[in-house]
This record gives structure tokens, C-alpha cells and sequence, in this order.
């Protein structure tokens, strides 16, 4: 920067902490009446194209964050997190027989799904309200999003593997049961 | 704090304690604390003391200090006993150094505060826009997670069927046409056993006899015949009640 | 001014913004993980000498007026908190000898030092509590803020006033030890 005079360091002071804009008057007798405009004038161009800009508002001057760099001061910062067993099953049913209302996916399950678990699929942006059933309640159908497909790499829900698919993928012989065998077989092996 | 003892007020409230006014009185001396005269100064604290406490109560503190000086005062005028520790002169020393470093303290505290200070002398921005992070969950499953979950789920709520795996049985109605027709060509007590096909072994033959049992225990209800056991798993015999008997 | 690069650009901005002082550390995160140090040092020497300075305090860094525009600004602005004798010489023993416990201070003031003085520099965000000396009783130890250095205008605890100096001529040894230091000395003073 260029070093500015004394007026453009009081001005440039006195509005950084003034806590509302103000007119160049009001700055002129805070000043003890010194002609501040051409200073206003000089540090409105001392400042283009930086981070921060002096700014005219009708008679009023502010100093403020530059418009393009306004999306700094809200910034959402994201963490990875991993979708709970509750929020997968959820999902895949949904997936499979959508539209679905929650009790049909509660029976399915045959676990209750807390409000939780639907909100965060639908704020992880996979599964949307897609209608109502028209039977007594009216409850609210869910589908999935097209970026549901496009997370999962799928081209439509067409390719989701059926259940001969996952018959042969071993996967309805689920680990946990298996698990729960051997656990039972043990004491015999130990014999 | 250049006063000197004679326009030092008498009032005690002045000073935070004997210490704040030792130094009050030490600076008087107009010289470096580290030259001043340890002796002069507790004159000058106990003229002082003295003159007070006629104007008022002086506080307990201000007494103690006044006693514990008139001791050093006399320790340090009177010739050196050599039993007496700690000497004269290191008490002398430690109250000197002490003097020292409230006054450092209190100089250090007086620049501290004169330092350019935020909000009286520089200023921060008046009206920040304050940046603000909203946490966002990026949520993650993998399609294997998902295919596996809803195998898991169809496993875990599919309909149960069970097949019994071929096995040869008589069933209780084979078994209860076939004792009541027997039974009826004998008059005597005969073995449950012997109702049983010749050929029978294994798994069929003890499919028969379950079943050959209950038909028996069935006819018995229904009076067409009668049971007779000795005693728990001794053999167990029947034989159709007579018309006669009935 | 010369044109800043974004990432420049981005610092001041967030810096401009933020109603506290920030570390490098903290403006990297909020920036989303890039690196700001060099764009720190280049901002700073882009408002040295102007009416508005970018400092650096312990850790963190903001914005504020230049010293020498004090008399500009202080009649629209209160003074700041006015703190009694017993707080401030309370203050700069901690600040010099940190940690502290109330009894170091009380042995140097000569006096008990009331609840409400701490109270005061807690309150203020100068103190904090740190920790306990591992003595019996176990005392609270005492230390200075990131808020007392900013409010300070101290780059760090070795700027406080005369440390050094205070340091080299055992002023901020514990009374006893200083006294036994003299004393050892003291042969070889006499030679």
C-alpha cells in the first residue's frame, strides 16, 4: 500500500471503529472539522480490489467485508461421518420397495425408526417425501434422490442386485447369524 | 509517593498494609531501595505508628510490624550475638529485598497499564460481521453396506418355512387303525411292542412305537382298551377290554 | 495498495470479520485447510504505517487502529475497565511470575489480596486458572489470558515491560532464594 497521509490514517481509523456508518460529515467533526472527502475518496481506492472495501451507502461510508469474500464469514465446514446401521437399513429399504411409508419400513425391519434416522437420510440428501398414501393417516411416502444413485455409483435402482442376486452373493445367510452359531457350537468344540 | 514523613497524612487507610507504607516511606528516602538505610526507615515507620495511634486505632497488622521493627532496630544497634539466627543483618537484607520487589511489582503493574490498551488507546473493529461455521455432516455408506443391510433385514424377517428332511414316520393315524384292528384279534395282555410291523427298525420303528403309544393311550380314553404297567419304564401291556367284563 | 492474491485477500477478509483474535491456525480451518502464514507476514506489511495495523498477539492476530491515532478515538470511546491498585499490581505479579499462587502474590504484596480482585481480572479475561502447585494444599495456580496479551498489545510474554531487566537483577526469584543467592555472593563481592 501506499503509506496514506493523516487524514487517510484518521479516516481510515475512525471508520474501521466506528460501530455504524457515517457521513462524511460526521466524520469531518469528529475530526475537529478537517475536509476528509478527498481522503474518503483515496482510501475508497486504497482498498479496491482487496479484501475489505469502503463502501458508500446514500450519504453514509462503512468499511466491509468485499461482496465476493462475503461467503467466508459463513462457512459451512463438513466432517465425514458414517451413516449408523439404523440409517443404512433404512436406506436399503426405502430403496427397494420405494415409495415407502415409515410403518412399512418398520415392519419390514421389524424395529421402530426414530425421527433421527429419517432426517438424516433426507439431509444426507439421499431419500425425499415423495406423495402420500391415500389410505386413512395419509402418511407421507419416502423415495430416494437422485443423488442417492449417483453416492452409490448406480445408474438407476434398477440395478440393485435382486434377491436371487443376493442369495448367490451369500449375503442372505447374513454374518451376524453365522456368527451366532458358532458362538452357540463352541462348548461342543471345546469338549 | 515523594511525600515526605512530615506532610504524610495519619491516615492508615492510605496504604494497602504495613508493607505498602514501609515503601511509601523507604521511597521518601529519595535514594535506590537497594542503598536505602534499613535503620532509618524503621524510625521513620515507628515516629509514625507512634503518632497515629494517638489519632486512632491503628490495626493489628500496622502494631506487629511496629514490634517486630523495634526488635530489628534493637538487634541491629546492639553488638552481634552470634547464637541468634537468623542475624540481624539477613533480616534486615530480606525486609530490603522484599521492599524491592513490590516496588518492581508496582512499577511493572504502572507500565502494564500504560501500555497502548484495546478499547482506550487502539480500537478494534467497531462493527465485525463475525464469522460464523456451521458444521455440516458429509454422510457416507458405501453400496455394499446397503445390499448387505437389506440381506440382512430379508434374512432376518423372511417367513420361516421348514422342511423336515425325508424321514420315515408312522403317522398317529396309521398307528391308531393299526392297534385297534390288532387288538381286537387278541384277548390277551400283549406288549405294545408287538403291535409293531416285523420289519420295522431303526428310525421308522421308533417313529411307530411313539405313535403306537398314543393310539393305545387314545383307546384307553375312548374305553375300547385297557393299559397295564409294574412299575416307571417297565414294559408296558394291553389288551382290548371284553364285552363281557364291561 | 498493491493487488493482493486471494488467499491475501481471504485472510483480511476473515481477519476483518472475526470479533475475536484468531491464530494461523484457526483462519487455516476456517479457509478450509490452506496455508496462511506467509499471507499473514504479507498483510501485515501491507498495513504498516496506515491507520488501521495488523498485530499479532501471542498466537492470534487482528485488526486495530494505530497507536498513534489514540487521540482521534478515545473521546467516542469509554475507558476500558479502571482497575484499583490492588488489581493491577495483583495483574502484573501474575503476568511476571506466572504461574502464581494467591500466596506468592499476597507474600509480595504484603497484604491479603480480597476474592473480588481475582474475581475482577478473571472476569476481565486476563487470568485464568492454571493448574495446582504440587505443594500440600495443593494451591491454584494462576496465569495470564491470550486476552491479556491481545489487550496489552503484548507479541508475547517476553514483551512485558523491563522483564528482562526485572529477571537479571533476581526480582522475580522467590524472596528466600534471592536472599541466599546475596548471600553466597557475598564473599566474592568483598574480594
Amino acid at each position: 500500500m501506499t503509506p496514506p497521509d493523516a487524514t487517510i490514517r484518521a479516516v481510515e481509523a475512525v471508520l474501521f471503529a466506528a460501530t455504524e456508518p457515517m457521513t462524511a460529515d460526521a466524520i469531518r467533526v469528529h475530526l475537529g472539522g478537517i475536509e476528509v472527502r478527498t481522503a474518503l475518496v483515496a482510501l475508497q481506492a486504497d482498498y479496491a480490489g482487496r479484501g475489505i472495501e469502503l463502501v458508500r451507502r446514500g450519504e453514509r461510508w462503512h468499511f466491509q467485508t468485499a461482496a465476493d469474500m462475503a461467503h467466508l464469514l459463513r462457512r459451512t465446514h463438513e466432517e465425514p461421518r458414517k451413516l449408523s446401521r439404523a440409517g443404512i437399513e433404512t436406506l436399503a429399504i426405502i430403496a427397494y420397495h420405494e415409495p415407502a411409508t415409515r410403518a412399512e419400513i418398520e415392519a419390514i425391519r421389524g424395529v421402530q425408526i426414530s425421527k433421527g434416522t429419517i432426517d438424516v437420510l433426507m439431509e444426507a440428501g439421499w431419500i425425499r417425501p415423495a406423495g402420500r398414501r391415500e389410505v386413512p393417516g395419509r402418511p407421507l411416502l419416502y423415495a430416494t434422490t437422485p443423488a442417492f444413485l449417483a453416492h452409490f455409483g448406480l445408474a438407476s435402482r434398477r440395478d440393485l442386485p435382486g434377491l436371487e442376486d443376493l442369495r448367490a452373493a451369500g449375503l442372505l445367510d447374513p454374518v451376524d447369524l453365522a456368527f451366532e452359531t458358532m458362538e452357540v457350537a463352541k462348548p461342543y468344540d471345546e469338549d | 509517593m515523594t511525600d515526605t514523613p512530615e506532610t504524610l497524612t495519619l491516615d492508615i487507610d492510605g496504604w494497602e498494609g504495613p508493607m505498602d507504607l514501609l515503601l511509601a516511606l523507604a521511597r521518601s528516602q529519595k535514594v535506590d531501595l537497594k542503598q536505602i538505610s534499613i535503620l532509618a526507615l524503621v524510625d521513620q515507620y515507628l515516629r509514625f505508628i507512634e503518632e497515629a495511634q494517638a489519632a486512632l486505632e491503628l490495626a493489628a497488622d500496622y502494631l506487629v510490624m511496629a514490634a517486630w521493627l523495634a526488635y530489628l532496630k534493637s538487634a541491629l544497634l546492639l553488638p552481634r550475638d552470634p547464637e541468634v539466627e537468623p542475624s540481624p543483618e539477613e533480616l534486615a537484607l530480606r525486609l530490603q529485598l522484599r521492599l524491592e520487589r513490590l516496588n518492581a511489582m508496582r512499577e511493572a503493574g504502572a507500565r502494564l497499564v500504560a501500555r497502548d490498551r484495546v478499547g482506550r488507546d487502539v480500537f478494534t473493529r467497531g462493527a465485525p460481521e463475525g464469522l460464523r461455521t456451521m458444521r455440516k455432516a458429509l454422510w457416507q455408506a458405501e453400496i455394499y453396506d446397503l445390499i448387505a443391510a437389506y440381506g440382512v433385514i430379508t434374512a432376518r424377517t423372511r417367513p420361516a418355512m421348514h422342511i423336515v428332511a425325508h424321514r420315515p414316520v408312522m403317522t398317529l393315524e396309521a398307528a391308531l387303525a393299526r392297534v385297534s384292528r390288532l387288538v381286537g384279534v387278541e384277548i390277551d395282555w400283549r406288549l405294545i411292542e408287538s403291535f409293531l410291523p416285523a420289519d420295522a427298525s431303526g428310525l421308522f420303528r421308533k417313529s411307530a412305537l411313539a405313535s403306537s403309544f398314543l393310539a393305545a393311550l387314545e383307546l384307553a380314553k375312548q374305553g375300547k382298551v385297557e393299559l397295564r404297567q409294574q412299575s416307571p419304564f417297565a414294559p408296558l401291556y394291553i389288551r382290548a377290554i371284553s364285552v363281557a367284563a364291561a
